[in-house]
């Protein structure tokens, strides 16, 4: 087991290596929690996340589940409901379908519709997001299919430092958190990571890059190309403030609202679809909230309306936005 | 009626149980038939918007609650389990508050009637999603046997209609290969609404479809208490020990329509339920009783008597509660405040 | 069978009757029409919308199938791959959820993954909405889990000759859509519905009411008490345009851009959940496209953001927006 | 190897297959094992990003291609059906078309290679969620009996891995209640990527499933293509003459990694496979087709080199293909101009 537990002082590591850290440490920690999925065991994940963990956990708490992906939420909802921690895979987020049921109509709901009596400490995580030659059913976003879900907690965190806090957030949160992993920054996005035992608090989004001229909004892969952008236009005398979303829902509308009334111009930037995409809702809260304050209209740079990215190379470049064109985006925007 | 009631007791298989027990499940059978009334009475007099009945699975479900160990077993209940809930603990008074929407409901009167939920009790919270707590079950069987609480196990209930389900499939294979401390009771009714056990499965029985999961399948008559007993007691009693889980099949029937919204004159003929009716468990075991002297028939008429005493009292001690607040629509979304935009 | 399939002139009906009655129409029409879900036969559906469908058309057409959701959808999308049109019915749209992936992961996307090979000529009608008593699971709007997904169209009408001409729409349409249908406005809502075959194109809005100072967009049964508010309002003096959206993907960004245009203010009216709801895209593209048209901030009035609406009276009421509230609103954005 | 060919001949039960079809089978199979090979050649030359691997699936998809009825029944495929899809009639340059991701693959780039699709040859559009593809298999065969087309079938294929997903479970209960023509070919490799059957399921064979669901379930040596043949056309048949469903599990192997993303090493022993190994239905079905004296060595020879030669001239074709263009992104999203926001 090659996992730093025990890392007291601050190291760097890869977004991968920092999910696996956070669970290892989180599983050394607390007997309350497992791990379950599809490949989670002998293979370790299919990223290696957990290798080395059925050997030190045992097969009791690193659970090889059958191919079933309802149940794998189903039957952890119910550890959940007697007080274990289960931290349940899906191995694409592609593949969360089956399990949506579970997750929305189960679930979301335990702790409302019991009025308390029961809750749902669980954290379901996911890979998800396209750029790794993934094709139609190993790219897609999920996070707009479940964002509208009022219950639910969905974090998408994109660096390795926020990766430890909010995965440790989600674990000791007493109800469900959907926990989504882009995985092209699983091992392309590195960063320092503080030693020690922290969390994130839930619902804080974070100011990557200060600037005064215009507030980006973005998360996942994303964010790390709008933080290029936005560091490439700093030499052009255009100041862009990069916020990195982190915690989807529920959202950070103060420091949105913050940001926007200083730059009074905001771009949205995310890689799934547009249409009803998350940037519909945040556009809207700004529009209802800071309408005066507004110098352009938001704009939203998002995925096309395609039902996903093709296996093609052209088709996935074409699918996802370049660094480029989120460059061309802000400069047009800044000089509206 | 020539029998003495000694040569009567020799002529009942009581599966081990004791006079007091007996007794207990004719009471839970009787008040079970009582607050069924209730609710569509209620329901005709436009006091409550639905009511749903369980006039016919009484006798699985005195016996499967008579062989659930209270504080130790956990109940994963389906919507047509109000026999089971009253026979593991819960109260009229809470059926009631249910029925009625109050506050004094454990869901403070957010779900449907006939979702039980308590926690103390070991009652699990569901939804109306058809087999969605199946998987739930299967998980707390999990956290059993992985924290070695031996002496623990989960009684899933369901319809056979809901063994359709996807999720009751994922359910029962989970647990076979893990080989869970769970009992799967499938009360066969015959029906779904409006859909007959054929056009469900082309099975005869439920439990055929046990071996298929490398798992016992049992049937016994749901019109017997003491059968479904005795059926359901050694199946705990193999999930306590560390055997694994069982399917059991209780062959019951739905004596009333679905519910308060459903017709089933559309549906299904009046010979064949009055074919039925002549079987119908709560009678027939009353009587099962005081011909084999466990009791007589004063016992018969004074446990009706508290039965309905204790409906009448609970039905109005729930009416005179207040509703749920419009504010505490508001509570409970999540741990905390709630606020899917966080300011 | 007292359908009145052969319906030339024009009659009054409600909207279950016009569900009803172009169901029954389109089996008579067309042999290649199916109509399956559960309690779909003998009992003719739980609001008796097929009721008699089973004598007159047999078994092979109407089709009692087993409790499993995601079959029922699948098993219309093979036959739809097939060349049949079949018509697959939930229940009630609560209980959509297993067949989540049939629908998104699969139905939505038969076109697309094989460039068009096979097609999906498929219709799922779901009964949706509160107000009924139906307590968390017999109650909810689940428009905005699917409305963000490429290659489904989602049909909300509300009025019987919409019912009627989009039902048709759907039924000839060469790809999956879902068919909204609000169980208040069942039998509560009843209008004049045109003689003989017709459709309404799909992507269509339609301006329910004509206005002058303030644009309303709404569906469903709040689209009633909205036509109600206006017309309350009109005694006032104030002067509202109510659009019925109708369809909900694709959506008539012509309309409502002509209508906000003319009258410079946009209310949103939905029973769903406001969080990530159909408001939120509505509003964030009419404030991308008519940003500086605008006199005032676009407003949401939506369902609060709780898992569903109680069994309780009082948490029904107050889940769902009443047509005071409406007025309300209208009246405070009218003269802002 | 004193026999003389008469006597090797009498020695293969060779299940009613003419030479020809014989020698169709085995040129099959060395084709896929071709195909395969080239597959994972290409990507370790960095040519594609994927390929996926049916070796030890090739005597099953042999036989079972052989009992599909070309332009009358319809495949089901999954994603390790190379030689099911060649069987039926895809050509090694569709294959490499798909692997190459080039403007030639019928999902125009689209898909992940192994998503096979060819309507006019029966071969349904699958996506890569697990038994997704398994209720439209029995929609097909509904319309199939809807419109009293008897004589087809469908052939519905997995692994044994996607017999634990729900929909599996509601697709085979579907068609069973309602008889319709379909079988459903389990291929058992023993491994659903690093999971072992036995963390699958409880059952020693997918085929012990089938008496739940009331239909034959009937496990034949996955290794042999004229036994896979010999099931196969049975349940066909029995399909084709309105006997409804039934489950064939195949028992086979996966000799390679999962996918070239794979890596078993983690999860299983060189010596289990090299066991396996020795059993290889490729050499093994060249040999007793030669020993049977259906074919001599030259003819073997020639073969491979035919396949060879067709796989190389196919990888030249396909390379040399453009790609989809960017644009072709936004086509056939819906039928007709797409856009979300309708203007
Ligand atoms: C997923 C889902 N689908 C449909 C329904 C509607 N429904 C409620 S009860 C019922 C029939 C259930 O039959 P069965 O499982 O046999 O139980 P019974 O009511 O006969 O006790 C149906 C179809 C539902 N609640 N959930
Ligand atoms: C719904 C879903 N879950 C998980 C996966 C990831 N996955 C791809 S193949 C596979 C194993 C399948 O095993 P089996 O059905 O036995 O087929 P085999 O690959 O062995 O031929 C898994 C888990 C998937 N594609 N879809
Ligand atoms: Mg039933
Ligand atoms: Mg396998």
């Amino acid at each position: 087991m090659t996992a730093t537990t025990q890392q007291q002082t601050g190291v760097t590591m890869t977004n991968v290596e920092a999910v696996r850290t956070t669970l290892h440490a989180a599983l050394v920690r607390d007997d309350r929690v497992l791990v379950m999925g599809e490949d989670v065991g002998a293979r370790g994940n299919v990223f290696l996340i957990t290798k080395g963990f059925l050997e030190e956990f045992g097969p009791q708490r690193i659970i090889d589940t059958p191919l079933a992906e309802a149940s794998i939420v189903g039957i952890a909802i119910g550890m959940a409901m007697e007080g274990l921690r289960p931290i349940a895979e899906i191995q694409f987020a592609d593949f969360i379908y089956p399990a949506f049921n579970q997750i929305v109509g189960e679930a979301a709901k335990v702790r409302y519709r019991s009025n308390g009596d029961y809750t749902c400490p669980l954290v379901i995580r996911t890979p998800y997001g396209g750029g790794v030659r993934g094709a139609l059913s190993h790219s897609v976003s999920i996070e707009a299919l479940f964002y509208h879900v009022p219950g639910l907690t969905i974090l998408a965190p994109s660096t390795p430092a926020d990766i430890k806090g909010l995965l440790n957030a989600a674990i000791e949160c007493p109800d469900p958190v959907l926990f989504l992993e882009h995985k092209k920054t699983y091992r392309s996005v590195k960063g320092e990571v503080p030693g020690g035992y922290y969390t994130i608090p839930i619902g804080k989004a974070d100011v990557k890059k200060a600037g005064t001229q215009l507030s980006v909004v973005s998360y996942g892969y994303n964010l790390h190309q709008a933080l290029d952008a936005a560091n490439r236009l700093e030499g052009d005398g255009i100041s862009v403030e990069v916020i990195d979303l982190r915690s989807i829902r529920p959202m950070d509308k103060g420091t949105i609202l913050e940001s926007v009334r200083k730059t009074r111009k905001l771009l949205i930037v995310h890689e799934d679809n547009k249409f009803g995409g998350i940037g519909a809702e945040i556009s809207a809260m700004v529009a209802e909230e800071a309408f005066f304050e507004l110098d352009a209209p938001i704009r939203r740079l998002a995925g096309p309306d395609v039902p996903a990215m093709g296996y093609a190379l052209p088709l996935e470049e074409e699918f996802m936005t370049s660094t480029e064109e989120m460059v061309d985006a802000m400069r047009e925007l800044a000089r509206f | 009626m020539a029998k003495t009631t000694a040569a009567r007791g020799r002529d009942l298989d009581r599966g081990g149980l004791s006079d007091e027990q007996l007794v207990a499940m004719l009471r839970n059978m009787l008040l079970q038939r009582q607050l069924d009334n209730r609710g569509f009475q209620l329901n005709r007099q436009g006091k409550i918007p639905f009511a749903l009945g369980s006039e016919g699975h009484e006798a699985v479900q005195a016996g499967a609650a008579m062989a659930f160990e209270r504080g130790r077993d956990v109940l994963a209940p389906y919507y047509r389990d109000l026999g089971l809930a009253l026979g593991v603990g819960m109260s009229p008074f809470e059926i009631l508050s249910s029925l009625f929407a109050r506050q004094t409901d454990r869901s403070m009167g957010r779900q449907f009637p006939n979702h039980y939920t308590n926690h103390d009790l070991g009652v699990m919270s569901i939804s109306s999603i058809i087999a969605g707590h199946c998987t739930h079950a299967v998980g707390v069987a999990a956290a059993f046997k992985y924290r070695g609480e031996s002496g623990r196990a989960v009684l899933c209930t369901t319809g056979e209609g809901a063994t359709s389900q996807g999720e009751w499939h994922e359910s029962v294979n989970y647990a076979a290969v893990h080989g869970l401390p769970i009992v799967f009771l499938v009360q066969n009714n015959e029906w779904a609404i409006s859909t007959p056990q054929d056009m469900q499965m082309k099975v005869a029985n439920v439990a055929d479809k046990a071996p298929g999961y490398g798992l016992p399948g049992v049937v016994c008559d749901g019109f017997s208490p003491i059968a479904t007993y005795r059926v359901m007691h050694e199946a705990l009693e193999r999930a306590h020990a560390g055997g694994g889980p069982t399917i059991v099949e209780a062959k019951c029937y739905r004596f009333l329509s679905h519910s308060t919204d459903d017709d089933d004159r559309t549906y299904r003929s009046r010979d064949a339920i009055e074919e039925r009716r002549k079987l119908d468990p709560v009678p027939r075991f009353e009587q099962a009783l005081i011909e084999a002297g466990v009791i007589d028939e004063a016992l018969a008429k004074r446990l009706k008597q508290d039965v309905l005493r204790e409906t009448n009292e609970a039905t109005d001690a729930a009416e005179a509660q207040p509703y749920p607040t419009a504010e505490s629509l508001y509570t409970n979304v999540v741990a905390g405040d709630y606020k899917p935009w966080q300011d």
